[in-house]
């Protein structure tokens, strides 16, 4: 057991936690919250594939480094437009649930007029 | 440069298009973006027009050089830099996007033209942007050939196409555009976690060295499972379909057949991608069987809920569930048939033509539902008469569309179900092939109720609400044709779909 | 020469760990909102200022120094701005939903 | 069993635990508070495994701009807790249970047979670091191996932000986007929305600058600004622009449209687009960088904002 | 114990105290006593971070720190204002002693 194989396992139980969080949290924010979770379980994992690829003198494979920057901001931008529809949500009825007063399929269909 | 020999050396004639492919749609949308208002519309409008071009000359370059065209972005070749790819199948698609695309924009010219007396006004900026962004984003996903720039086009898909959803700001549809941003993040996510164990594996995120590496092992199967399960759930696979008929009935008619017609082509060929270029020798029949039959039980549940809608755009969307079934067809088809040893061309071209035909048909639907709703003030499915003396052209294009997803010759979904059930019949599955008659009957009769409803005669004194350009209609029964024509491709000398796909495997062999 | 410093940072880190073990258990185990902050406030300033203090003849001079410095200076200033804000906060009753 | 692997047990256990309660516990707010917890505690796990570039991105983004979002969502929604209190029924809970069980073990299972030695580009990148000119590694990556990456994700943020903006109720669509302010301009929040400020853009571009060569970059760099502006805005000292204002709208294409110039630029002197010629490798790809800050400092902040919610005064 | 070995031991010491802080972010019971935990906990992570970056000649890690001690007002500045309702006059309690 080393040190990135232990970060590579807690990486892959943070994944589990989150999708759990992401099916059985009703609350929308605490289901934005259980995807951030996934996702940086997910970059862990990356960082670990990373820090296992030391080599030529550098302290870790530079490719996921790089794309784990990309990753990091692309998922705050994720939660950004996330909490952005949330807020909306609210505004429009204060009530923040993703189950639809109606079901599914009776729900409104209608276009805006135009 | 030592590096950019042998980068010059891959890259082809015509493979600066690819770039101007992706990039033109970018460039546009931030121009536009800049300059705001009605500029933005005519911004957009001239980038259609520009980007169509470039998609042709791509078509040209592929054809003329019978092999597929590859850029190397910076003279960096893969592993460390990243390869732009068009094949057969890329092309392909390009070309469908871009003609859906075109018929959109010239359609929604009218719903979002800048109203007057406003400087700017939120929704069409943001339809007119996202359009376009669309557009780019879907571009990348048919020509990267690198798995985390295939992840990045997933997440500018998936952020251009969820404000669509709420455009019109209702709370029903902002709440469908959550739900649907977290079913898409969480397949981003897990798509991004499938490609993160490959390079962790085989270090590289190319797709045609990956092809090479890749070996029947657990992680690979494990990598497999997640990325296609992501993938499922942005496209909307039974039973990952409860986020798509409200987001896609709720938003405004030219979003909607973005959405259901585009959007989900994306994550689907993506699929594609993977499992016949990436994981070519790791799939096994008994998992593409389990795809089919998500797709066979998409293929029921979404046509006999479809029957039971009593909103026009309601029983498109749920039409699209049911078609997005017949997209997964193919996995056990052309892996049957390539794990019997014969050529999996016929069921691979079958499921492209689906998804061409669809991708027309479907947006050609949702924008006559559009303009139903705008001359009739509802869409009521039971009361839709006087529509075929109102809206002839637009009820002929519902008609012809139609007829493509049901599969009447010579439609385009006839000819890809003809396909589908040959490659049915080849490798003695017939059930698949029972399946999609049954399909067609079911979509045969909602469609027919539509029609038959709107030959009825108006009431005495009925007067449509708005009127309808003419172009509009025009640019929604061109498409309708387009889908109902398609067919014809049978007689094209040249099989388009299959050019560059197995030579591609080792143009870049180190 | 080295060794003095050397023992000087040891006795600073030790001092600063010190405080925050100190700042735990006051947060741990003092009975309201007001006081937790007091020992909070404490961990912060003195426990991050007494490491930096011990840290700096480890480092080179001069951006290393001017960093650690200004570490313990933002820590400062965010722990004196926060823990007012806190105080305001906690004193209404900390914001609970019900 | 040595010092260093204790500490990375402990803080593996430490995450964990955090993770389980943020997920677990009752109240959004708590959950909230935990999440930016985790953040710090990832930081510190990219420290010890040697990422600084990603530490400095998890420590300016999770600690900064993502705890902002989230605290503040989750403050304006708290009223609303009640109504969703329901959880799914036990069968949904044991299925996902069993679904997310599944996943991790398959994952452990995949970890504990990754290849060793394992693969890695790292000589590869060292081998071509000099002719892009900069020093350190990732920046090379993200601004000549890969930098086709790095444009679209400039891209990503930008349509995000259409995204946020496009929620914006229609009367209110040209107008500012709004933060929740003590507007007490002789407050201590005030006091420190002064002082704080001109050190931190002192940092943050300290951080971008060094990218080239050593830990940094333009995205830990615009990050730290982004959160300096909020800072200000946040005390009531400033307002933010209105979306429709031309000045913001030309700073947020310049950076993707400079990046593309220079990309396409490549095609003439270097025969590649995205390519740069021999010996001006490190001064375009500064000049991109320089072109990406204002883009991204002004999306990210305005990303925390959100939706414009008033007309700017006449 | 050379100079390394006990800045290590003494990050693991400080990480130690404020992980235990923790407690109350589990504990509660007010949202404060949790802001107030994890402002602690930032403290804390930001001494471990040096003394580790000090210890093993890891320069980045200061930056890294630096970050952090900038914002670490940052999330209770928005916690705080979060929940002060921005339209009640709870504005000027910032100030009255």
């Amino acid at each position: 057991m080393n040190g990135p194989t232990l970060f590579g396992l807690c990486a892959a139980a943070l994944i589990g936690f989150g999708l759990y969080g992401l099916i059985v949290n009703p609350q929308p924010l605490r289901k934005i919250i259980g995807f951030n979770i996934i996702g940086s379980g997910v970059f862990l994992l990356f960082g670990t594939i990373a820090r296992r690829g030391a080599a030529a003198g550098m302290g870790g494979d530079p490719v996921p480094q790089a794309l784990l920057i990309t990753g990091i901001v692309v998922a705050f931008s994720a939660t950004a437009l996330a909490v952005a529809l949330l807020l909306r949500l609210f505004d429009e009825g204060g009530v923040v649930t993703l189950v639809s007063e109606a079901s599914p399929t009776e729900a409104k269909a209608d276009p805006p007029d135009a | 440069m030592p590096h950019s020999l042998s980068a010059q050396d891959v890259t082809t004639p015509g493979g600066l298009l690819l770039v101007l492919a992706i990039l033109i749609p970018f460039i546009g949308m931030l121009i536009g973006f800049v300059f705001g208002g009605g500029k933005a519309m005519r911004v957009a409008l001239a980038t259609l027009a520009v980007g169509l071009a470039i998609v042709i000359a791509i078509a040209k370059a592929l054809v003329q050089s019978g092999d597929a065209v590859i850029y190397i972005l910076g003279g960096w070749m893969p592993p460390l830099g990243v390869a732009l790819r068009a094949d057969g199948l890329s092309v392909v698609m390009l070309l469908a996007i871009a003609v859906v695309i075109c018929g959109i924009g010239v359609y929604a010219r009218a719903d979002f033209g800048s109203p007057s007396g406003v400087k700017e006004a939120r929704a069409p900026l943001t339809f007119w942007l996202l359009l376009l962004a669309v557009w780019g984003s879907l571009n990348l996903v048919f020509v990267s050939g690198d798995l985390f720039t295939l992840y990045v086009a997933l997440e500018l898909l998936t952020f251009a196409a969820v404000p669509l959803v709420s455009l019109d700001g209702r709370s029903e549809t902002v709440r469908s555009a959550l739900r649907y941003l977290l079913y898409a993040l969480l397949g981003s996510v897990l798509y991004l976690l499938g490609a993160v164990l490959l390079y962790g594996v085989y270090g590289t995120l190319d797709i045609p060295l990956l092809a090479m590496r890749v070996r029947p092992e657990p992680v690979a199967w494990a990598a497999l499972a997640l990325m296609i399960s992501g993938l499922l759930a942005k496209t909307a696979l039974f039973p990952l379909h409860l986020w798509l008929p409200p987001a896609h009935a709720g938003a405004p008619a030219a979003a909607s057949a973005v959405l259901s017609g585009l959007v989900i082509k994306g994550s689907w060929f993506l699929a594609v991608r993977l499992w016949f270029d990436v994981f070519a020798g790791v799939v096994t029949l008994p998992s593409a069987q389990t795809l089919g039959t998500l797709g066979a039980a998409a293929i029921l549940v979404g046509n006999v809920v479809a029957l039971r809608q009593t909103r026009l755009k309601l029983l498109i969307a749920y039409s699209t569930v049911a078609q997005i079934g017949y997209l997964f067809l193919m996995f056990p088809l052309a892996t049957g048939l390539s794990s019997a040893g014969l050529d999996s061309a016929v069921a691979v071209n079958g499921g492209m033509l689906q998804a061409i035909s669809h991708a027309m048909a479907k947006a050609a639907m949702f924008m006559a539902a559009g303009l139903i709703y705008t001359t009739l003030g509802h869409d009521r499915v039971a009361d839709l008469r006087g529509m075929t003396s109102t809206l002839p052209m637009t009820v002929l294009a519902f008609a012809l569309a139609g007829a493509s997803l049901i599969g009447l010759p010579p439609s385009g979904g006839f000819l890809a179900k003809w396909l589908l059930i040959s490659a049915a019949i080849t490798t003695l599955q017939w059930w698949w092939a029972l399946l999609m008659l049954v399909g067609g009957l079911l979509t045969s009769v909602y469609v027919f109720i539509v029609v038959v409803r709107s030959l009825a005669p108006a009431h005495d004194g009925w007067k449509p609400k708005l009127p309808v350009p003419r172009y509009q209609q025009a640019a929604v029964l061109a498409l309708a044709l387009c889908s109902f024509l398609l067919g014809a491709a049978v007689l094209c000398p040249l099989d388009v779909m299959q050019i560059g796909r197995t030579v591609s495997r080792n143009t870049l062999l180190p | 020469m080295k060794i003095a410093l050397d023992i000087f940072t040891i006795f600073s880190v030790m001092a600063g760990a010190f405080f925050f073990l100190a700042g735990t258990v006051g947060l741990l185990r003092f009975p309201d909102p007001l006081t937790r902050l007091h020992a909070l406030t404490k961990a912060d300033n003195l426990g991050l200022g007494l490491v930096v203090l011990g840290l700096l003849p480890q480092t080179h001079w001069p951006l290393d120094t001017i960093k650690l410095i200004a570490i313990w200076l933002f820590a400062l200033l965010a722990g004196a701005t926060v823990g007012q804000l806190m105080a305001c906060t906690a004193r209404r009753g900390g914001g609970q939903p019900k | 069993m040595t010092l260093a692997l204790a500490v990375d047990i402990g803080l593996a256990l430490l995450i964990l635990a955090m993770a389980a309660w943020t997920i677990a516990v009752r109240d959004t707010f708590a959950s909230v508070i935990g999440f930016v917890t985790y953040g710090l505690l990832l930081t510190l796990v990219w420290v010890r495994l040697a990422l600084p570039d990603v530490a400095l991105t998890e420590a300016a983004m999770g600690g900064g701009l993502t705890g902002a979002l989230l605290i503040g969502a989750a403050a304006r929604l708290r009223r609303t807790e009640a109504t969703v209190r329901e959880r799914p029924g036990v069968f949904t809970r044991t299925l996902a249970a069993v679904l997310s069980a599944t996943v991790t073990a398959a994952l452990s299972f995949c970890v504990l047979n990754l290849p060793d030695p394992a693969p890695t580009l790292a000589p590869g990148a060292a081998a071509k670091l000099g002719s892009t000119g900069v020093g350190n590694p990732v920046t090379a990556v993200l601004l000549a191996y890969r930098s086709m990456d790095t444009l679209l994700e400039a891209i990503v943020v930008l349509i995000a932000l259409f995204g946020v903006w496009s929620l914006a109720h229609d009367r209110f669509w040209g107008g500012c986007p709004q933060l929740r302010t003590h507007a007490d301009s002789e407050g201590i929040l005030a006091y420190f929305a002064r002082i704080l400020p001109p050190i931190g853009i002192i940092v943050g571009v300290y951080i971008f600058w060094i990218g080239a060569d050593f830990p940094g970059g333009k995205f830990q760099g615009a990050t730290i600004l982004a959160a300096m502006w909020l800072l200000v805005i946040g005390a009531g000292l400033a307002h933010f622009p209105p979306v429709s204002q031309a000045w913001l709208r030309i700073l947020l294409v310049a950076g993707p449209l400079v990046f593309m110039a220079i990309g396409f630029a490549g095609i003439v002197t270097a025969g590649a687009v995205f390519a740069y010629p021999d010996g001006f490798a490190k001064p375009l790809i500064l000049a991109i960088e320089i072109a990406l800050m204002p883009t991204l400092v002004l999306a990210l902040a305005l990303l925390v904002a959100g939706a414009p919610q008033r007309m700017p005064p006449q | 114990m050379t100079m390394p070995d006990f800045l290590l031991s003494a990050a693991a010491f400080v990480l130690v105290m404020v992980a235990l802080g923790l407690i109350r972010i589990l504990r509660g019971p007010e949202d404060v006593d949790r802001m107030m935990a994890a402002q602690l906990f930032g403290s804390g992570g930001i001494a471990a971070l040096l003394l580790f970056g000090v210890a093993t000649e890891a320069k980045a890690v200061i930056d890294v720190a630096l970050t952090l001690a900038l914002l670490a007002a940052f999330a209770s500045v928005a916690f705080v204002q979060g929940i002060s309702r921005p339209d009640s006059d709870d504005t000027q309690e910032t100030r009255d002693e």
